[in-house]
């Protein structure tokens, strides 16, 4: 049960994620995007992260998704132009680039980490929102706190950058 | 103390007084000085000499310490031996009269006062030269004379001649310095001083060199030192040259004396020449070639003053002749007798040159005799002493170096006595074409004032009666030992008869059948051609030496190793790195993406590099 | 065709972080639009914060969740900036090529 | 406080003050810089009495901490090697000062405040006896020539002054490097510590060490002296810079090059040193004979004195490389020489200038006919550089020879050819300068020597003729150096290090 | 774990500098809309003296030192000379701000408030012990730097500067994350301290190949931040684009707080794997100092050459990790305020040139500066010297240091390039000197007024330190020796 809901999240994940690389209008991208963070959250349920499943949907394909939408829909572009002429020397570079990258990545990881035990659902629920909020409150409160700045931060600079634009 | 130094130091004052405040004097009153302290400076050699005495043991002096460092302690120490005071003599005598001549010679030209301070300066550096007591005090007026002759050949700079003549006389008198002073360094360090007497000292006991060793190599830098300043073969092409400085110089300085300094140098050295065989063989060999060689080219010459210019060098060659075969004594009997006839020869030659307002061809004078008579005199006189005639002055050291020449190679005695000959030849042909015939050139001819015909009845007297008077092989006997040849009296009447014979081809030439010696030089062109050009060796230094050397620093040295090879690299390096700059910037290409493959490239590389090869460790 | 595994080793997650990593990086480097270029970034937070989920689970420990929350707070301010510099850029040349936004070279 | 502290503060604190002065009183600022000037030399004549009553050793040392860690003094010492050069820089700065005087009419100020910053960094080379100190003035002396040079020079000043100083620059990296290693070997960058460490063998190089310290050392001075193939910055700095940083450049900031080579590479790399002689000899002799030869062909004056300094220089090296008594005492004696009479040719070529504003041989002509005694310095200084025996040249020349005829006759040889040459190319200059018919370009702008001049050339003639024949006035604290230095190269290897020598072969 | 967790008074003042500078930030922005088009002045002289009193909190902190916030945070010497120097860069910058803003009629309190903003992510970045808090301190001065960078909104080379700072720092970002992800999967902990003791245990024989892959990545992050090569390319456009004061902040402040970074976690964390990075250093050191120089050779924007400068440096600082020992750590403190030093100056003066609009910020417009302001010449010339690394100069002490530390870990043949690194350096500084001294004004040159104060005060304190450090370097020195001992 578990093999088959991780392969099927998965493969639709990647099946996402390539659409999302291979689509040319944002919109489009940005529903494959949805759709990966989706089955992301499929994913960390049955890594046993309940609490960041949820956050995972609700902040994450929720409300950072919709403001790239939002976003996409303001500026009402168009998907890409395809080029005068067909530039693939970009492609013939990025190509090997990233088959290498991920050759890399992949052989490190299996070649080189633990198999590690089998996953299975419910073998850990140390995600729970209370383990969760027990250490983001004592052990993790600072970087919590801090994190109020950020969003701070990130308000002041949006309306510096784009007050009287919206 | 006979205060040896006051003698170079009253030239030395002279030279200050009229080289700072000249300008200012009047001409009276630089002749006051710088013919006043020659002078004196004479006087006091005089009186130096008969307080010295007999002089069977040197005299020094010593002044102080000039360097001193390590091995090297050098003073600054003159002496006095019999030959030095031979050429003490000469140097201030003969110096002495041309000064007394150059008054009235230069009473109108320009740059009156440099010309005596120069001389001055000049009369300064001969006599450290005489009197020094080590190599290196010798070297202080060895190159010291150099530059007094460097200045006075140059005396008229305006003629870029002269300013060529004068620095072409200074460099090859480098190139024999270049010579002495090696020589100095090898005596340095093998004997472990310049002193005269230590050298020397150290010098007798050793064994002849049968073959080359460091003494030959000492000797023959010697040798190379000398042959600059004497102007020997082959560095004998300054001299012709430096007659473009005034007539006085050239009899002083460029017939008299400095060119001498060769001789006494080496005579001064016999210590070392007489353990270095082969060295002395080659000093005979050079004196021998430049000998016959000058006098050839002095067979051709129209310029007075040249050919007398060639006739020094052929007796310089003489001179070296006599010293190769070790009569020292017969080689310093010729300097002096030398130095009265040539001295003669040539302030005669200016007087000629001074009645004629400058002329010098040979073509364009003629018939003087009449005009001139006193010049003609002085001038015979001295033509019969050069010519070796007897009673003269110049018979009795030729002589005496051609019975050393034979004792030695009688070879090299035939050869000299073809040379003697040739020389009577010439120094008639030049008197015969001055004074013989009719008049030729335009000038009005006329006598010379007091002031110069006075010296120049003194040296003829010299000229005349100095070699029998004067015998400096037996004064000089303790220094170089009885190593008179045996006199045979045929050789003597055989190189007379040459020198006869010279002159009576002479007259024949120019006097009796005049258009005969054409004649000769259409019938031998190409000797003659050899000749009159000076075997083209001006040409040939020019093309091997000169012109190579300087265009080769220009553009092979300067422009090309210099500027595109060395300043190549430098620039080169820097181009590179602003070609590598250049590059790197056009890697900046300003698009994020290809920023963002050189992170995903670097990072691929880095991801591999670290994890799987571990690093570099 | 090889038989479907009945269960997955925890491996097997951090081979899926890494192809959806990659495939991040690949959109950055094909795509041209800017705002899909950052949904590329965003793609692969996502595929780290997969890595930090698995890890924590294979570590027991809740640690690596704290992290992924804070990646995804990080990400959300992110994208407010972000999506504001866009804005601007797109106010003032009216485009969304990223290679057009190449005046500043060499 | 030492009285080698004083001898520093006197130009830093001119140096300091002449920047508070107003700028726009240019009289004042010369006749200060003046002033501080001639007080800063008559100074350092103070310091010749200590130094030879202490002959062969350390006079007047001033030792203090500067920087705790890693440990770099303040020390500061003279001793015979370096009192004549301190004393010809602190001579020669009022004498350029007085060369500067109508030459530079803009931004005096600047002027005159570089160059008391020069004469500070250059001094402070020649005292320092912390290898740190020293480099530190090694390059502070660069930023003021590199001004000098750039702002006040001719045409192709700015080329010429950063070839200057990148080309020194580059070697005094390495040396830096060699700096901090030998630091890191010992613990220290004191030089008679170092000295002491190493004759009593607690500190021990091994061969390759030592010789690649060496070489980094010593490119750094040869870049500086500049020994053939690196010479080519010089022409061209000494070409454009104006005369007064022509005669600092070639009579003091080469000597640090030189000077640098007897005072740190020979005692502290003996054994290097030695097995490198012979390249860097041959090097020497290229110089000297190239130099003449590139002198000769130079169209320019000032270029071809510089490219005559390439051949002086190379008979310094030579002298040095000897490692002979003789031959030390010729280089720092030639030092000190070429100091003087290239000093006294580049004020002289800056005379001409300044008169007829053009530095091509070709320009001039006649000289001698409208400006005499113009003429007879120039002379009297061109006979001195070519080396006349009763003027300064000759002594050096003649000692360095001598040295070089006890290692090997063949490098007296050829080095000697250089002597030829040397009357050569500079007669050829005098000739066609001064001699020949007058133009009329040159006859209407060519005065005789003024009375500025006069005070210029007199000293400086003057002492030509004081080095050539008393030269006991000078030599004896170079000698009781030169005799100590020769006594520490000779040293035999402590013990440790034999054994440390054979371990290493056993250990093959 | 403590349910009732409660951090005591001590952990709360370790924490104190940035809890100011948080509180004023906040200050400002309920200040900003209360204020009326002249009194933006005071929201500098606000944010100036809050970072005045942060530095002396900083420093009370710093009396006392110790982890605080379950060993988030460590305040140890280290950290406190980081805070104090970003706090210092901070000031000066604001000090540079001021009129530009002015000129740009941009002034708000805003751009202040990001200002302290990102200097808090510095401060935390300087302080943190644990990767969660470093990526927050990190993500708090990034975010503030790309709004900065893109601050005059209407200029498209800000846009630009921005946009790219963004993408490719968000890029940079993801793999430093993933490397964190690694690190935390082999090791079990975020914790720095953790990370190394869990190295250190021989018991745990951790994957050697993971864990150099977990170092690469976070290299790659690290390398980023620093503009270290392979990933400088961002730097110049960013730089050149940004507004000239927040250029000076990114390439002094963010730098120094980027390598405090860097240097904390190579130096504790993966010290006991030092094997692996550390030819990776020293190679990506040399890459750096010669791309930097060898790029700037052909620069003819003023901006754009310090960009260059400022990688070139980078790539010095980087020479002195590969000593891996606390005199590196040491030199790199003390070269970090040396470089800091001259660079602010060096900004000043840029700022000052560049008047409205930045119109004037090619090298030539500095021509014939030394007639047309002599003093701002000639401090401008300090602050080259001291970039080329003359003695008497901060600058040379700096690179002295770091080249001994090279020595001191016997990388003979770095320091030999990096030396001579510094002499083709020498070349594109002296070209500043040449253009200013030894040309003339170009024709028609505008005239240019005399600095205003904050210019002039930073240009003459920088310059004085710069002088200073280059004749006492000890007082820094010492101070950085003391400092450079981690807690671990």
């Amino acid at each position: 049960m578990d093999a088959i809901l991780f392969l099927t999240f998965a493969a639709i994940a990647v099946a996402c994620a390539i659409n999302l690389v291979l689509q040319t209008h944002p919109i489009s991208s940005a529903l494959s995007l949805v759709g990966v963070m989706t089955s992301l959250a499929v994913l960390y349920l049955l890594l046993g992260g309940s609490f960041i499943a949820a956050v995972q949907v609700i902040v994450y394909a929720g409300a950072i998704m919709v403001l790239f939408i939002f976003v996409i829909m303001l500026l009402n572009t168009q998907g890409e132009r395809t080029q005068p002429k067909k530039n693939v020397l970009p492609i013939a570079i990025a190509l090997p680039l990233l088959f290498s990258l991920i050759g890399v990545l992949a052989a490190i990881v299996a070649t080189q980490v633990p198999a590690g035990e089998i996953v299975k659902f419910g073998t850990f629920s140390g995600g729970d929102p209370l383990t969760f909020g027990r250490a983001m409150f004592t052990r993790y409160l600072l970087p919590f706190e801090v994190t109020s700045v950020l969003i701070l931060i990130a308000i002041v600079g949006a309306v510096v950058l784009a007050k009287k634009e919206i | 103390m006979h205060q040896l130094w006051l003698i170079p130091a009253l030239p030395l004052a002279g030279f200050l007084l009229n080289g700072i405040f000249g300008r200012k004097l009047s001409k009276a009153a630089i002749n006051a000085v710088a013919i006043g302290s020659v002078l004196l400076s004479f006087l006091w050699v005089v009186k130096t000499l008969m307080g010295l005495g007999s002089l069977e043991e040197v005299y020094v002096e010593r002044y102080f310490t000039w360097i001193q460092s390590g091995f090297v302690n050098v003073g600054f120490d003159f002496a006095v031996d019999r030959l030095s005071a031979v050429m003490l003599m000469v140097v201030t005598g003969i110096g002495l009269l041309i000064h007394i001549y150059a008054a009235g010679y230069m009473a109108h030209e320009g740059g009156y006062y440099r010309f005596f301070a120069y001389l001055n300066l000049f009369m300064f550096f001969m006599l450290i030269l005489v009197l020094a007591a080590n190599y290196l005090v010798l070297f202080v007026g060895w190159e010291g004379v150099g530059l007094c002759s460097y200045l006075l050949i140059g005396f008229y700079f305006l003629k870029k001649s002269a300013g060529d003549a004068g620095k072409k006389a200074f460099v090859v008198n480098r190139i024999g310095d270049f010579g002495f002073s090696l020589a100095m360094f090898l005596i340095m360090v093998n004997f472990g001083s310049l002193d005269f007497g230590t050298v020397f000292a150290k010098a007798v006991p050793m064994a002849n060199e049968t073959s080359a060793g460091v003494l030959t190599l000492i000797c023959l830098l010697l040798l190379l030192g000398a042959a600059g300043k004497s102007a020997q073969v082959p560095l004998y092409v300054w001299l012709p040259d430096a007659m473009e400085g005034p007539t006085p110089v050239s009899a002083l300085i460029h017939a008299a004396t400095m060119v001498t300094a060769g001789v006494y140098m080496v005579a001064r050295s016999a210590a070392l020449f007489n353990h270095a065989p082969i060295a002395m063989e080659v000093v005979a060999y050079v004196g021998l070639i430049t000998a016959v060689m000058a006098a050839t080219i002095g067979l051709t010459q129209y310029d007075l003053k040249k050919v007398f210019a060639y006739s020094t060098v052929s007796q310089l060659g003489y001179m070296f002749l006599a010293l190769g075969t070790g009569a020292y004594s017969a080689g310093i009997y010729h300097v002096m007798t030398h130095a009265f006839f040539k001295a003669l020869l040539f302030l005669g030659a200016g007087s000629v040159i001074h009645a004629l307002s400058g002329e010098q061809d040979l073509r364009m004078m003629g018939g003087l005799r009449k005009k001139i008579p006193v010049t003609f005199a002085v001038l015979f006189c001295a033509s019969v002493a050069i010519a070796g005639v007897p009673p003269f002055a110049g018979y009795y050291s030729k002589d005496a170096i051609l019975l050393a020449a034979h004792a030695h190679h009688p070879w090299m005695y035939w050869v000299g006595v073809v040379t003697a000959g040739m020389t009577a030849f010439y120094v008639f042909r030049a008197f015969f074409l001055c004074f013989f015939g009719t008049y030729r050139g335009q000038a009005h001819p006329h006598e010379s004032p007091l002031v110069m015909t006075a010296p120049l009845m003194v040296l003829a007297a010299l000229s005349l009666g100095g070699g029998y008077f004067l015998n400096v092989p037996h004064y000089l006997e303790p220094l170089f030992g009885g190593e008179h040849a045996a006199h045979d009296e045929t050789l003597v009447l055989i190189s007379v008869g040459a020198g006869l014979l010279g002159i009576a081809l002479a007259a024949l030439f120019y006097v009796v059948k005049p258009g005969l010696a054409d004649g000769l030089a259409r019938a031998f062109s190409w000797p003659y051609k050899l000749f009159y050009n000076k075997y083209f060796v001006d040409e040939a230094y020019d093309a091997v030496i000169v012109h190579p050397l300087r265009d080769g620093s220009s553009s092979v040295l300067w422009k090309g190793v210099d500027a595109r090879i060395i300043d190549g690299a430098v620039n080169g390096t820097g181009s590179l790195m602003r070609a590598i700059g250049g590059g790197l910037r056009e890697m900046q290409s300003g698009y994020i993406r290809r920023y963002a493959a050189w992170v995903v490239l670097g990072s691929v590389a880095i991801i591999a590099v670290v994890s799987f090869w571990g690093g570099v460790k | 065709m090889p038989p479907i595994p009945t269960v997955v080793p925890m491996s097997w997650y951090l081979i899926l972080s890494a192809i959806l990593f990659t495939l991040g990086a690949a959109g950055f480097l094909l795509r041209r639009n800017i705002i899909t270029v950052f949904m590329c970034i965003e793609l692969m937070l996502n595929a780290v914060n997969l890595t930090f989920v698995a890890f924590s689970h294979q570590l027991k420990q809740v640690d690596g969740h704290i992290f992924t929350f804070f990646v995804m707070v990080v990400a959300a301010a992110e994208a407010a900036v972000g999506l504001a510099i866009i804005l601007t850029v797109f106010k003032n040349r009216q485009t969304l090529e990223i290679d057009e936004i190449s005046s500043m070279k060499l | 406080m030492n009285l080698l502290d004083i001898l520093l503060i006197l130009p830093a604190a001119g140096f300091l003050l002449t920047l508070f002065l107003p700028k726009d009183n240019p009289g004042l600022i010369r006749n200060f810089v003046f002033g501080v000037s001639v007080v800063t030399f008559v100074f350092s004549l103070l310091l010749i009495g200590p130094v030879l009553a202490s002959p062969g050793r350390l006079a007047l040392e001033g030792n203090s901490s500067w920087i705790e860690y890693p440990a770099i003094r303040y020390h500061v010492a003279l001793d015979g090697l370096s009192l004549w050069l301190v004393i010809l820089s602190t001579f020669l700065t009022p004498i350029v000062t007085l060369v500067s005087w109508k030459y530079i009419q803009n931004r005096v100020k600047e002027f005159y405040a570089f160059l008391l910053a020069l004469l500070l960094g250059v001094l402070g080379v020649f005292i320092a006896q912390d290898l740190f100190l020293f480099f530190v003035f090694w390059e502070i002396s660069l930023v003021p020539m590199y001004f000098l040079v750039g702002i006040w020079g001719h045409d192709k000043r700015i080329y010429a002054a950063l070839k200057f100083f990148l080309y020194t620059m580059a070697g005094s990296a390495l040396m830096l490097v060699a700096i901090i290693y030998l630091y890191n070997k010992s613990g220290t960058f004191d030089i008679p510590l170092l000295l002491d460490m190493m004759a009593k063998g607690r500190l021990v190089l091994t061969g390759a060490e030592s010789n690649w310290l060496f070489l980094a050392f010593f490119l750094a001075f040869a870049i500086k002296v500049p020994l053939f193939p690196l010479h080519t910055w010089l022409p061209d700095a000494h070409g454009e810079a104006p005369t007064a940083g022509s005669v600092m450049l070639a009579s003091v900031l080469l000597k640090l090059g030189t000077y640098g080579l007897v005072r740190i590479c020979l005692p502290l790399f003996p054994g290097a040193a030695r097995d490198n002689a012979n390249w860097i000899i041959v090097l020497a002799i290229a110089g000297i004979i190239y130099g003449a030869l590139v002198a000769m062909v130079q169209p320019n004056m000032k270029r071809l004195v510089a490219y005559s300094s390439v051949s002086h220089l190379g008979f310094v090296v030579l002298g040095i490389f000897t490692f002979t008594q003789v031959g030390l005492d010729g280089a720092v004696y030639q030092m000190l020489n070429h100091g003087i009479s290239t000093g006294a040719l580049f004020i002289l070529v800056g005379m001409l200038y300044e008169r007829r504003h053009s530095l091509e041989i070709s320009d001039f002509g006649g000289v001698a006919t409208a400006a005499p005694w113009l003429t007879t310095m120039f002379v009297i200084t061109t006979l001195a550089s070519v080396g006349l025996p009763l003027l300064n040249n000759f002594v050096g020349e003649f000692l360095i020879l001598q040295a070089a005829v006890q290692v090997n006759f063949y490098y007296a040889a050829f080095a000697a050819i250089g002597v030829i040459l040397s009357a050569v190319y500079m007669l050829w200059m005098v000739q066609r300068v001064f001699y020949g018919e007058t133009p009329e370009t040159v006859k209407h702008h060519m005065p005789d020597m003024s009375t500025r001049e006069w005070a210029i050339i007199v000293p400086l003639i003057a002492l030509m003729v004081w080095m050539g024949i008393g030269t006991q006035s000078f030599l004896p604290p170079i000698s009781a150096n030169s005799t100590q230095l020769l006594q520490v190269m000779k040293q035999p290897a402590p013990p440790s290090a034999v054994q440390a020598a054979k371990e290493s072969v056993h250990a093959r | 774990m403590p349910a009732n967790f409660m951090p005591t008074a001590q952990e709360y003042l370790r924490f104190a500098p940035e809890s100011l500078l948080i509180l004023v930030g906040v200050l400002l922005m309920i200040l900003e809309p209360l204020s009326g088009p002249d009194g933006k002045r005071k929201f500098a002289v606000i944010s100036f003296a809050a970072l005045a009193a942060a530095i002396g909190l900083a420093i009370a902190a710093g009396m006392d030192p110790g982890p605080a916030f379950s060993g988030l945070l460590m305040v140890d010497g280290f950290a406190t000379f980081f805070r104090v120097l970003v706090l210092v860069i901070g000031m000066f910058v604001i000090l540079i701000s001021t009129n530009y803003l002015k000129l740009e009629g941009h002034e708000s309190g805003e751009y202040y408030a990001l200002l302290l903003f990102s200097v808090v992510g510095q401060c935390l970045m300087a302080a943190s012990n644990d990767l969660i808090m470093l990526f927050i301190g990190l993500e708090c001065s990034s975010i503030a730097s790309y709004v900065l960078a893109g601050y005059l909104r209407d200029d498209k080379r800000n846009n630009e500067s921005a946009l790219k700072y963004f993408l490719l720092g968000s890029f940079a970002t993801a793999f430093l994350l993933y490397g964190v992800a690694w690190t935390y999967g082999t090791t079990g902990t975020t914790n720095l301290t953790a990370i190394r003791a869990y190295l250190m245990d021989p018991a745990h024989h951790a994957n050697m190949v993971v864990v150099g892959a977990a170092t690469a990545l976070m290299f790659v992050g690290f390398a980023f931040k620093v503009s270290a090569a392979p990933f400088q390319m961002w730097a110049p456009d960013v730089y050149q684009g940004a507004p000239a004061p927040v250029t000076a902040f990114m390439s002094i402040g963010s730098k120094a707080a980027a390598f405090a970074m860097f240097v904390r976690v190579m130096m504790t964390a993966f010290e006991p794997v030092k094997d692996r990075w550390e030819p990776l250093i020293w190679i990506s050191a040399l890459a750096t100092m010669t791309i930097g120089n060898c790029a700037a050779l052909r620069q003819s924007n003023l901006k754009r050459l310090l960009a260059y400068s400022s990688i070139a440096h980078a790539g010095y600082l980087m020479v002195a990790i590969t000593a891996h020992s606390e005199i590196g750590t040491a030199s790199v403190m003390f070269y970090l305020t040396s470089y800091a030093l001259m660079s602010l100056g060096a900004f000043a003066i840029v700022v000052y040139i560049a008047r409205k609009g930045e119109r004037f910020v090619e090298i030539n417009d500095l021509a014939g500066l030394s007639q047309r302001q002599p003093l701002v010449a000639a401090l401008f010339v300090i602050f080259l010297l001291s970039f080329t690394g003359i003695p008497l100069t901060a600058g040379f002490f700096g690179k002295f240091y770091i080249f001994k530390a090279a020595l001191d870990s016997n990388l003979v043949w770095l320091a030999i390039l990096g030396m001579l690194n510094s002499a083709v350096a020498a070349y594109y500084y002296l070209r500043l000197i040449v253009v200013m001294y030894m040309q003339p004004p170009a024709e028609g040159a505008e005239e240019l007024l005399a600095p205003t104060i904050g210019i002039r005060v930073t240009m003459l304190v920088t310059a004085a330190l710069t002088i200073a450090l280059g004749i006492f370097p000890s007082f820094i020195l010492d101070l950085a020796g003391k400092s450079a001992a981690f807690a671990r």
